[in-house]
């Protein structure tokens, strides 16, 4: 038990004492969207790793979220301390709606039907102007404040540490959530449907909770995103923001824990490497994600395992790779 | 085109020794997709780099919220686009966001002028509408919308009668078929089209052509953009567009043609309006150093910045106060109207910098 | 001796990094039938896939008819006249009954023979030309089991392998099938078949080899006193 | 007494008729075998009794009194009426022990490990308890496959051809256990093309012919049945049986 | 105006529009239903080809000024490699894995990006457009449309008819419905898997770069010129159902016509949104698509 603290405490205490370090505001802005990216990206592996169900409005989960947020605080005046509930509440909502069509479908429909919502959400963007900002995006929305403290002071450094508890609370409860009867239940329908249906499991109660359950974490994270960059953008809802979240959640591993938590802190930090690049810096990115995927199918949090499968080997003497 | 314009400028400076022993260097922050976080990473690296004398840029974003975290900065930002947008937020607190200035005009005057327009053609003879009826396209972008509404008031005030009304969605649009057979039901004297792409305008001028109406077109702002007449070619003779802050016509303005040829023979291409005023901005900072003298001292520079008063590229730059946007009107920055005629664009408007006659479109020369 | 048309020299594979045969060595001699038995999970199915070029081999050699065809792929074997009829298998399940059998003839070499080869397959599986058109999604469990073998027929082998072709078969289909199989072989198509059922390999095969973990464990003639002791010992049949 | 009875159920495939109105009934505590040739509706009816993946398109279904036609696949489970699949299926990402974890109803008393722990043990499942169920051999996926379905404490079992692809060691254990759960008063209902299993296990016999009941009785009886013999049996088989 | 008249000309506008929307997603979605009604892979690259197959018909026809024809083959050739290229590079390696559709999505979406900022290092951003194979307009129903749109509307269902009777009859075709059906089984008929993908990769992007050419002379070539008409030719071939070709075109002809259909009485405000919804909806009810089998 104390032997698997060790880690996870160890990661957290890094980060935590990061802005101790360094005050460079560039670093913390990059550390801030990168632990907000691993708190949406660990709440999409619920439903696509543990769950098997290829959810693409999840990032619309995380928009809604942030429009949400800037509406009721800016437009309705409620305080802004309201905006992580706000965005929970709004997220989960819209999940539970994207859930329905999708009790009936299968593969690549669900793909398509949930990234189909996404865009009839982004439409409803653009065409409730008055209430969304249309195309120019939803601007100033009111920042953060909790006892007069606002979070915006001291460089954001406030930002940083929601941040980061957002990240931490999100690992307790994946983890107690994998090592649940409904974290079980989850998984057996991913393995297979009729088996589990078979067995007693409730499809559309556990998968509504399901979808519930994970749209949590993009509720709490696009809520902060938005009082943090002050702004909620329809691009929120396009394919770029859905292939960052998914790169990060394919290079760090599907159905694990850590691997989603890695794979957007190391993907927001090359992607920002990159930045100097230009345009060139997408053929690079889709270059990386090819061989990712090529090279380390369980992603980067595989990288442990497939190292001993080498030195295994290399110890047996094999030199054939055994693939059928 | 923006950044190349203001390269130029820095690179031409330096050539000749820089302000003050100071040198002029370009640095380029891409925003990527124009995301918030993205928006906000280049400004936090904007923050980090040394020696940060100002921002130049055609617009940070479409939305402008990036004028809160350079506010905080403090660096003089300069902008040329997006007006209402900067204003809505510079007229809540034009104290706090001293440093954003906006070498662009309010748009206020593409909601009012074009009737004044369409009568003078009528007076000269070069248009004779058997009514007086209108249709028009709205799209939808806060950008796009104003002027939509204030274009409509304003035939409306004028004695106009709408036939047709539409909005159209800011996303691609191919297929104005369907649009335009509603307004061939009923052809209008006037089509107005307040679309923004130049792309979308492209088709729409296109597939107007197919079948043209006895009517004038107007479409606002896009066909300024020059690919716009690459697209239409011949099609686009005849069609009227309006620009507000956009570089007087190179035959009646010396400024516009040295840059213009300049910017040619650097990069083999002919500038869109950005490259244009990017050059101006580098320009203008070169003026307010040396007047300053120190670059770090940005509360000095923002309020010399404040004062400016100087001829540019599209006119007679001078800032309101209340919005930090450039005056328009007489005597500053002026609305300019041009027809295009076999790719060249003609200014029709304001008479002082008109370059010739407006002229009956070859559609409805019968 | 007769010259072997298959040999199977010291065959290691497996899936990911559990090996599944452990150095089996095996041969089929020419002009015999060879059964195969043994306990479920041990290897027969993965052995069959081995050597037709489905799964690649770790290590050892697999020759046929003479060559080396470890490590070429399934479809050159099959080319060359090993056909494996796989274990419980699904066909083309959109196609039509007469497709997937004109799939089975796919290399030019064979398509010329095409259509006489199913003339035969219908001959021997009668029910099949009935249903020519029936997608084979439809199908009922023997029927599809009749179109794999008549796939394989299709391919013109010199070398048939069944993969527990009664499978799942109603106690009647079994025997039609089985007189269908001793049909084939009568027309001089040599056959490997594994079986759990040692009846029915008893019938049609002229030896039988006994497989467990992954090795061939003993080697019988049939109807040997041997060969009825491994019978009592390993299936509690006499 | 009747358990389980199932009167006239119909299903159709588009144009192919499935069931054509099948009814019989299971009778507290016995074995019921089911036999029938390929592709006759055998585990169709499975389908339809359980609606996986969907039910019947006419007749009724009762569970100990219980109408299931107004019940959805997974209250058909908890009602008492579960089933096994004619191929293995497991959820192989899960251990052994989570595979029978997921499958107890809710409420079955505070240590559902340990009650896990001895059906596990029934199986002789247990010592494999904390494996990937992807990672046990074929027999013991066929066995942990009844061994969840027994989990969710069923009056009546279902199973499809349980000892299809079984050695004749194999066969003979699986028949041990499908008695031995009959003991725990469970009515069976068991497709098996296995003949000495079928024979060996039920009680009675029901056998089906395109969609619809063609015999019912004592197996011994059944069998002798010429129509029997020449839809199902062919005429060498019955000698063996 | 008289309201008949209103209403005829009303429904003119709608077909002729209707048609010539309709005959484009056919000609997009030809190529992409091979793959996927075949393989059961969606190819999200498929925009990007075309872009490519237009970009390299405008620099050998209009750049280097070689003619229309030789920019066609150039464009064929071109497309028909990077389809090759993709299935190699994008495909072939993924296809043991388990979640190979979520795979598939990941890489030919990273391929599209790769593709579309390639051609934005090549060809810059600034728009392109090619000629038009004939000049001039014709009336359709009372409405004017271009020639070049007029040999569209004839071409694409030609495309489709020829797409299916290549899958229905050929060896070829047969062959790779069988590896898509069961790769084991076709192997062990002496099929080659890889090839029966590389063929179909090849034919399918040829086909890309096909309605590539034909698109950019009625539309502008920008390197997110793809990106449109792939989601529409994605709900095309969706709603025609996995495995059916007439469906696809049935989906085609539904998504174009009701497009026109509301645009003129929704207006273009609403269509966007009314097509997703419409979508989601359909799939909803019909969960396999108009056509589709399991
Ligand atoms: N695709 C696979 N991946 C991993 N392991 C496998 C795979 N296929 C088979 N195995 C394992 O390999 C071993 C041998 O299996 P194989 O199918 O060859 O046995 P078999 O003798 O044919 O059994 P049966 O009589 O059930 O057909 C088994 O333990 C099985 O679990
Ligand atoms: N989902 C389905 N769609 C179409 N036809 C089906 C479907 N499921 C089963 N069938 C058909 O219904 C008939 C009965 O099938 P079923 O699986 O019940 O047979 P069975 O008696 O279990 O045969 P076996 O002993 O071979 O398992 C078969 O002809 C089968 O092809
Ligand atoms: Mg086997
Ligand atoms: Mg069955």
């Amino acid at each position: 038990m104390t032997r698997t603290l060790v880690f996870p405490a160890l990661f957290f205490g890094a980060l935590a004492l990061l802005p101790l370090m360094t005050d460079d505001s560039y670093v913390r802005h990059i550390a801030i969207i990168a632990l907000l990216y691993a708190v949406v990206v660990s709440g999409w592996n619920i439903t696509l790793g543990f769950g098997g169900v290829f959810n693409f409005a999840h990032l619309a989960l995380f928009a809604i979220a942030a429009y949400a947020t800037g509406i009721l605080t800016k437009t309705y005046d409620w305080p802004s301390w309201t905006g992580i509930p706000v965005g929970i509440g709004a997220s989960v909502i819209a999940a539970l709606v994207v859930c329905l069509p999708v009790l009936r479908l299968r593969g690549i429909y669900v793909i398509l039907v949930t990234f189909g919502f996404g865009q009839l959400c982004f439409q409803f963007v653009l065409n409730q102007r008055e209430l969304t900002g249309g195309n120019f995006g939803f601007v100033r929305i009111p920042p953060l404040k909790l006892f007069d403290y606002s979070f915006r002071s001291d460089g954001g450094i406030g930002y940083y540490y929601v941040a980061l508890l957002l990240l931490l609370i999100t690992v307790v409860l994946i983890h107690r959530f994998v090592h649940s009867p409904f974290g079980w239940r989850v998984m057996a329908l991913r393995e297979n449907e009729p088996y589990a249906v078979a067995r007693g499991i409730a499809l559309a109660r556990v998968r509504l909770s399901t979808f519930a359950f994970s749209a949590i974490f993009p509720g709490a994270a696009g809520a902060v995103y938005a009082q943090y960059v002050r702004s909620a953008s329809p691009d929120m809802f396009g394919f770029s923001f859905l292939t960052i979240a998914l790169s990060m959640l394919l290079l760090g591993g599907v159905g694990t824990i850590w691997g989603p938590i890695v794979g957007a802190l190391v993907f927001s930090v090359f992607s920002e490497l990159m930045t100097p690049l230009g345009p060139g810096r997408y053929l690079v990115t889709a270059v990386v994600i090819v061989a990712i995927l090529r090279f380390f199918p369980k992603g980067l949090s595989g990288i442990p395992e497939a190292w001993q499968t080498w030195r295994k080997r290399a110890h047996a003497g094999r030199d054939v790779a055994p693939q059928p | 085109e923006g950044y190349n314009g203001a390269a130029l400028a820095a690179k031409e400076i330096n050539a000749a020794g820089g302000i003050d022993g100071f040198m002029f260097e370009v640095e380029k922050f891409d925003t990527k997709e124009m995301t918030p976080d993205a928006v906000l990473s280049a400004v936090e690296r904007l923050k980090a780099t040394d020696n940060l004398g100002a921002i130049v840029t055609p617009f940070g974003s479409l939305s402008g919220f990036e004028m809160d975290y350079v506010a905080e900065i403090g660096v003089p930002y300069m902008v040329a686009a997006n007006s209402n947008q900067y204003r809505s937020i510079i007229t809540e607190d034009p104290e706090f966001y001293k440093n954003t200035w906006s070498l662009a005009p309010s748009y206020d005057a593409y909601q009012t002028e074009l009737p004044k327009v369409v009568n003078q053609m009528i007076e000269s003879g070069s248009f004779a509408p058997e009514n007086k009826t209108y249709a028009i396209i709205g799209s939808d972008n806060p950008y796009s919308m104003p002027i939509y509404e204030g274009l409509k008031k304003a035939m409306d005030a004028d004695g106009w009668e709408m036939t047709f009304d539409d909005v159209v969605p800011p996303v691609e649009i191919n297929d104005w078929r369907v649009m335009l057979s509603k307004i061939r039901e009923n052809p209008p004297a006037v089509i107005i089209n307040t679309e923004a792409s130049s792309s979308n305008a492209a088709a729409f001028m296109n597939q107007f052509m197919e079948d043209p109406t006895d009517s004038l077109l107007f479409i606002q702002y896009a066909p300024s953009v020059p690919e716009f007449v690459d697209l239409t070619k011949e099609n686009s003779t005849g069609v009227l567009y309006n620009m507000l802050g956009g570089p007087i016509s190179a035959k009646v303005s010396d400024r516009t043609k040295e840059i213009g040829e300049k910017y040619a023979a650097e990069y083999g291409y002919d500038s869109s309006i950005y490259g244009y005023i990017c050059y101006e901005m580098v320009y203008l900072y070169a003026d307010l150093l040396k007047e300053v003298g120190d670059p770090s001292d940005y509360d000095a520079i923002n309020a010399t910045l404040a004062e400016t008063d100087k001829e540019m590229v599209h006119g007679r730059v001078k800032f309101d106060p209340e919005t930090h946007l450039s005056i328009q009107g007489d005597g500053y920055l002026p609305i300019q109207f041009y027809q295009i005629w076999e790719g060249d664009r003609v200014t029709i408007y304001p008479p002082v910098y008109a370059t010739g006659d407006s002229r009956t479109p070859p559609w409805m020369a019968n | 001796m007769p010259e072997p048309i298959l040999n199977v020299d010291d065959l290691v594979t497996g899936y990911g990094r559990q090996p599944v045969l452990h150095g089996l060595s095996l041969s089929v001699l020419e002009g015999e039938a060879l059964g195969l038995i043994g306990p479920n999970g041990h290897g027969k199915t993965t052995l069959f896939r081995t050597v037709s070029g489905l799964n690649r081999a770790w290590s050892g050699q697999i020759r046929f008819m003479g060559e080396d065809i470890t490590g070429l792929s399934a479809a050159q074997i099959a080319e060359r006249g090993l056909v494996h009829v796989p274990q419980g298998n699904r066909l083309f399940p959109q196609m039509s009954v007469e497709d997937c059998l004109d799939l089975g003839a796919f290399s030019p070499a064979k398509r010329d023979n095409g259509a006489a080869t199913r003339d035969r397959v219908f001959a021997i599986f009668p029910r099949l030309a009935e249903r020519r058109k029936q997608r084979c999604r439809t199908l009922s469990g023997g029927e599809r089991q009749m179109v794999a073998i008549g796939c394989g027929l299709m391919g013109q082998p010199k070398l048939l392998i069944l993969d527990e072709p009664t499978l799942g078969l109603s106690p009647r289909l079994k025997g039609e099938l089985r007189d269908a199989i001793g049909a084939i072989i009568e027309t001089g198509v040599q056959v490997l078949i594994v079986e759990q059922d040692p009846e029915f390999l008893r019938r049609l095969t002229t030896r039988q080899v006994y497989i467990e973990e992954g090795r061939v464990r003993e080697d019988f003639d049939a109807g040997s006193l041997e060969h009825d002791k491994m019978m009592e010992m390993y299936f509690g049949l006499r | 007494m009747s358990l389980l009875t199932v009167s006239n159920v119909t299903k159709s495939f588009g144009a192919l008729r499935a069931l054509r109105g099948v009814s019989f009934d299971v009778h507290r505590g016995e074995v019921l075998g089911l036999a029938g040739p390929n592709g006759s509706g055998k585990s169709t009816l499975f389908n339809v009794l359980t609606k996986i993946p969907v039910g019947p398109d006419s007749g009724r279904v009762v569970l100990d009194g219980v109408d299931l036609s107004g019940l959805r696949p997974h209250q058909i489970v908890r009602q008492g009426l579960a089933r096994i699949f004619q191929t293995e299926t497991d959820f192989g990402a899960l251990t052994v022990i989570q595979n029978v974890l997921v499958a107890l109803p809710r409420g079955i008393g505070r240590d559902v490990r340990l009650y896990a722990l001895n059906l596990l043990e029934d199986f002789g499942l247990a010592d494999q308890a904390d494996r990937p169920a992807s990672e046990i051999g074929v027999f013991d996926r066929k066995k942990l496959m009844i061994a969840t379905a027994m989990a969710c404490a069923p009056r009546v079992l279902l199973l499809d051809e349980p000892a299809a692809g079984l050695s004749k060691p194999e066969v003979g254990a699986m028949a041990k256990l499908i008695k031995q759960i009959n003991r725990q008063d469970v009515a069976i209902v068991v497709i098996e093309h296995v003949m000495p299993l079928l024979l060996d296990v039920s009680e009675r016999l029901v056998v089906l012919d395109f969609g619809e009941v063609l015999a019912e009785g004592l197996p011994g009886e059944v069998v002798r049945d010429p129509k029997v013999i020449e839809a199902y049996l062919g005429s060498e088989a019955q000698a063996h049986a | 105006m008289d309201f008949a008249d209103g209403a005829l000309s009303a429904f003119r506008a709608v077909f002729a529009s209707g048609l010539v929307l309709s005959s484009l997603y056919v000609m997009i979605a030809a190529g992409l239903a091979l793959v996927w009604s075949t393989l059961g892979i969606f190819n999200f690259a498929h925009g990007a080809i075309m872009v490519i197959g237009a970009y390299v018909a405008w620099t050998v026809s209009i750049d280097l000024g070689l003619g229309q024809v030789a920019g066609l083959v150039a464009a064929l050739a071109a497309s028909a490699l990077i389809g090759v290229a993709v299935n190699r590079l994008l495909v072939q390696p993924f296809l043991a894995q388990p979640n190979i559709i979520l795979i598939t999505v990941m890489t030919t979406l990273s391929g599209a990006f790769f593709l579309e900022n390639s051609a934005l290092l090549i060809w810059g951003p600034r728009i392109k457009q090619l000629e038009k194979i004939v000049d001039g307009n014709v009336f359709l129903a009372g409405t004017a449309i271009s020639g070049h749109e007029a040999v569209i509307i004839v071409v694409a269902p030609l495309m489709m008819l020829a797409l299916w009777a290549f899958l229905r009859f050929s060896w070829t075709g047969k062959a790779i419905r069988a590896v898509a059906q069961n790769r084991e089984f076709a192997e062990l008929s002496g099929i080659r898997p890889e090839r029966m993908y590389a063929i179909a990769f090849a034919i399918s992007a040829a086909l890309a770069g096909f309605a590539g050419v034909m698109l950019g002379a009625i539309r502008f070539i920008t390197p997110t010129l793809g990106a449109d008409p792939l989601i529409k030719a994605m709900i095309v071939v969706i709603l025609g159902g996995l495995g059916s070709i007439p469906g696809t075109i049935l989906g085609a002809y539904l998504v174009g016509f009701g497009e026109a259909v509301s645009t003129y009485f929704l207006g273009a405000y609403w269509t966007q949104a009314m097509m997703f919804f419409v979508f989601i909806l359909i799939l909803v009810i019909r969960p396999n698509g108009l056509m589709g089998r399991e």
